[in-house]
């Protein structure tokens, strides 16, 4: 997954979900998954501020084998 | 060679001295002048410098004089330094309150009693606005002032979401620099950071090369800094000086990666803050305000969060509440429309029932007019029909009785003629008839005298013989 | 008299008496003649209207008894 | 009695009858066969109106009792 | 009884026999036999009429033990 | 019973009829047959009504108790 | 049940047969049919959000651990 993501793609993705699903503009049917996403790049976000960057590669790689 | 009585060497300096102190015992001046030569004892708390006057425009000195202060002046001094940030040292101009006194091994002393903290805040602060000005003036590109406000293309740069990879300028090991790092490395939050170290004297107006190299090293170091973070370490609050510089200041203003400074200055900033990005007061602050930057990403995301979890459940709130009205909408409508064709199938019902037994009552009607017509009017046909024969026999009797009398009349009439013509009536009138020969004669030329005739007048025969004949001209009946 | 004679006969006659007694000039010698004659048609006229008046009044009367 | 003479002959039979008794074209001579002839006629009318007249009675009789 | 007659039929003659009774233009003699129709149709009309309604009445009867 | 009559298509001879008879266009002859259909129409349409409402209750009820 | 029906999918159907009962365009033929397609699609769609509330609802308690 997503190697090179930064704070900066992860916030304008979460804010377009967010915005999306504000507005209803989400099918039900995969409104699941869009939550899954936004609760992804919350915790890539807050492990990322918490972690170093080697750290925080590994710990992808571990949230990407979870999913 | 006129030769006095020489004297100890001690008398004269009593009586310089005796000199001095009757002109100037008791007396203080405030002068202006610059130092030099200055030195600094900390333990005895003793400052030797020399109070110099240079002419104006160039460097020639007018007047020099050996001065010190020790100490009430001292303590004045050390008060000066830390009011106005400016050390105490080579080359400053200030405005002191000296007294002048003689002493016998040391000379002629001027000592400082007292430092007038405001001419050289005063002093001071002109340089620093003709910096400002010269910033101004020189990079119209990269520094503008708005207001109050200075915009520089450093304080441009939009901060990154997370300021996670720092370049901090500092002295080494300076307390403000371990201040600095335990209050990212103690951050409640737990945020992980990455801090390059450049370290460089940040005191003294000539150091001010120094952080500009270390500015130069960071920028070609080619490392993604979030950062660069300029901090002053603790120590003598004095000499910020070098922050003021032209040089500094014009760099920080260009610099292509956010600047956040903490230099530690309690009172005006310094032009590199106010050329920087994110001016702060103390290291600390600096720390602090980093903290709080990412602090603020993670409840952006967080309010991300809760409105992505409070939008979807509100959501699925509303799909239900959908469902559920589509379920009653569904339910209602089947149902009126079931109970709406029931209506409409008793009506129906009852319009055919009352309209069945409508037309027949009407046919019964409409027959019963007809019927009636057609049996009252034979009685009415005779009838007129007895009239019209009545009649006729009436006519009959009447046209026959006017045939006979006109009848009547015409044979009437004819008799009447007849009656007027018959010859009875003629000889009645006093005509006579004439025979001759037996026959009706109207001819007098057969009949000569002596002829006999038969002439009848009324119911009278008369025979004769004729004796005459003559003629008459006959004009007499003529009408 | 006459067998055969009719009303109609009779009255043409009569008018044709009449209507020569009128235009011409008759001789005295006929004038008594046609007279005597007219005379006869007059009165035969006159027997026949009579008897047919009676017989005719005969029938109305029982026409207007039946009606 | 003439076997086929219907009311509506007889009747104008008998107009036509008055109608040349009221303008004088019947002969004396045959006025009183005519007026016979009427008085025939009328008679044969009133007869048929009289039979009319009974079997309509006769027929509204019924209807009225079956009504 | 004849064996096609329907009620519109027999109406439709009924009316044309009252009319032509009623502008007289119906000869008297054929008055009695025209009458004598009018009154077979009128009776035809009225047991069409009765029958119809009973049928109706029942019919009717039926449909509202239904309602 | 007719075999694929639809609900639809008796309501809309039933109104058929029934403006029919609304406007007396029936003849009487075929009156008594006409109301005949009309009844059997109502009872087609009313059994029929019937039989899907208890069906929609019944679905109804499972939904209620789904919920 | 349908294999590919969507929560969208099954909605919009819903909704048009909701619209079809409301203005009465459903012949009554097939409305228990349509009212047994709509309580079948309701209870698919309640089913399919209820197992997406599920999935979010889980979702969240994970953030929630994890934040």
């Amino acid at each position: 997954m997503e190697q090179n993501l930064t704070y900066e793609a992860a916030y304008t993705e979460l804010k377009t979900i967010a915005a999306e699903i504000e507005n209803e503009s989400v099918p039900v049917d995969i409104l699941a998954e869009k939550v899954k996403r936004a609760s992804f790049l919350i915790e890539f976000c807050q492990k990322k501020l918490r972690a170093t960057e080697a750290e925080v590669t590994n710990i992808i790689k571990q949230m990407e084998q979870n999913t | 060679m006129l030769i006095t009585q020489p004297i100890k060497l001690s008398d004269l300096t009593t009586r310089i001295q005796q000199v001095i102190t009757d002109a100037f015992a008791g007396q203080t001046y405030w002068i202006i002048a610059d130092v030099t030569n200055h030195s600094f004892y900390r333990e005895k708390g003793y400052h030797y410098f020399d109070l110099v006057e240079k002419k104006e425009g160039a460097g020639d000195i007018v007047a020099r004089v050996p001065a010190m202060a020790w100490g009430v002046g001292t303590t004045r001094i050390r008060e000066f330094e830390f009011v106005t940030g400016q050390q105490f040292r080579n080359d400053i101009n200030v405005l002191v309150k000296v007294a002048v006194s003689y002493h016998q091994i040391y000379g002629l002393q001027i000592s400082v009693q007292d430092i007038d903290v405001s001419f050289t805040i005063g002093r001071l602060e002109q340089q620093k606005q003709e910096t400002l000005l010269k910033l101004l003036a020189e990079n119209p590109d990269t520094i503008q002032k708005i207001g109050e406000q200075y915009y520089t293309k450093n304080s441009r740069l939009p901060l990154n979401p997370v300021i996670q990879k720092l370049a901090v300028i500092s002295s080494n090991n300076s307390a403000g620099y371990q201040d600095f790092v335990h209050t990212l490395d103690n951050n409640p939050f737990g945020y992980q950071f990455i801090m390059h170290n450049y370290f460089t004297a940040v005191q003294g107006e000539t150091n001010a090369e120094g952080i500009l190299q270390r500015l130069i090293d960071i920028f070609n170091a080619g490392i993604a800094y979030d950062a660069v973070i300029i901090i002053r370490g603790g120590g003598a609050q004095t000499d910020f000086l070098l922050f003021d510089t032209y040089k500094l200041g014009r760099a920080v203003a260009r610099f292509p990666i956010p600047v956040i400074t903490g230099i530690g200055h309690q009172k005006n900033e310094t032009i590199v803050d106010l050329m920087a990005h994110s001016p702060t007061k103390t290291p600390t602050k600096a720390a602090e305000f980093i903290i709080a930057h990412n602090r603020g990403f993670e409840e952006k995301i967080i309010n991300l969060q809760k409105t992505v979890l409070i939008k979807s459940q509100q959501l699925f709130s509303t799909h239900f509440q959908a469902l559920s009205a589509l379920n009653t909408a569904i339910i209602n409508q089947a149902r009126t429309m079931i109970a709406t064709h029931k209506d409409e199938l008793t009506g129906y019902n009852q319009l055919v029932v009352n309209e069945a037994r409508a037309i027949l009552y009407n046919k019964q009607r409409e027959l019963l007019a007809v019927s009636g017509q057609v049996l009252s009017k034979p009685k009415i046909m005779v009838a007129n029909r007895r009239n019209d024969l009545q009649n006729l026999v009436g006519n009959l009797q009447a046209f026959s009785r006017i045939y006979f009398q006109k009848k009547q009349a015409y044979i009437a009439h004819h008799e009447t003629v007849f009656r007027l013509v018959s010859p009875v009536n003629i000889l009645k009138r006093g005509f006579a008839i004439v025979y001759h020969n037996g026959k009706v004669t109207a001819s007098p030329d057969a009949i000569t005298p002596g002829s006999n005739i038969k002439v009848l007048l009324t119911d009278t025969e008369i025979n004769a013989t004729v004796i005459a004949k003559n003629t008459t001209d006959g004009t007499e009946f003529n009408i």
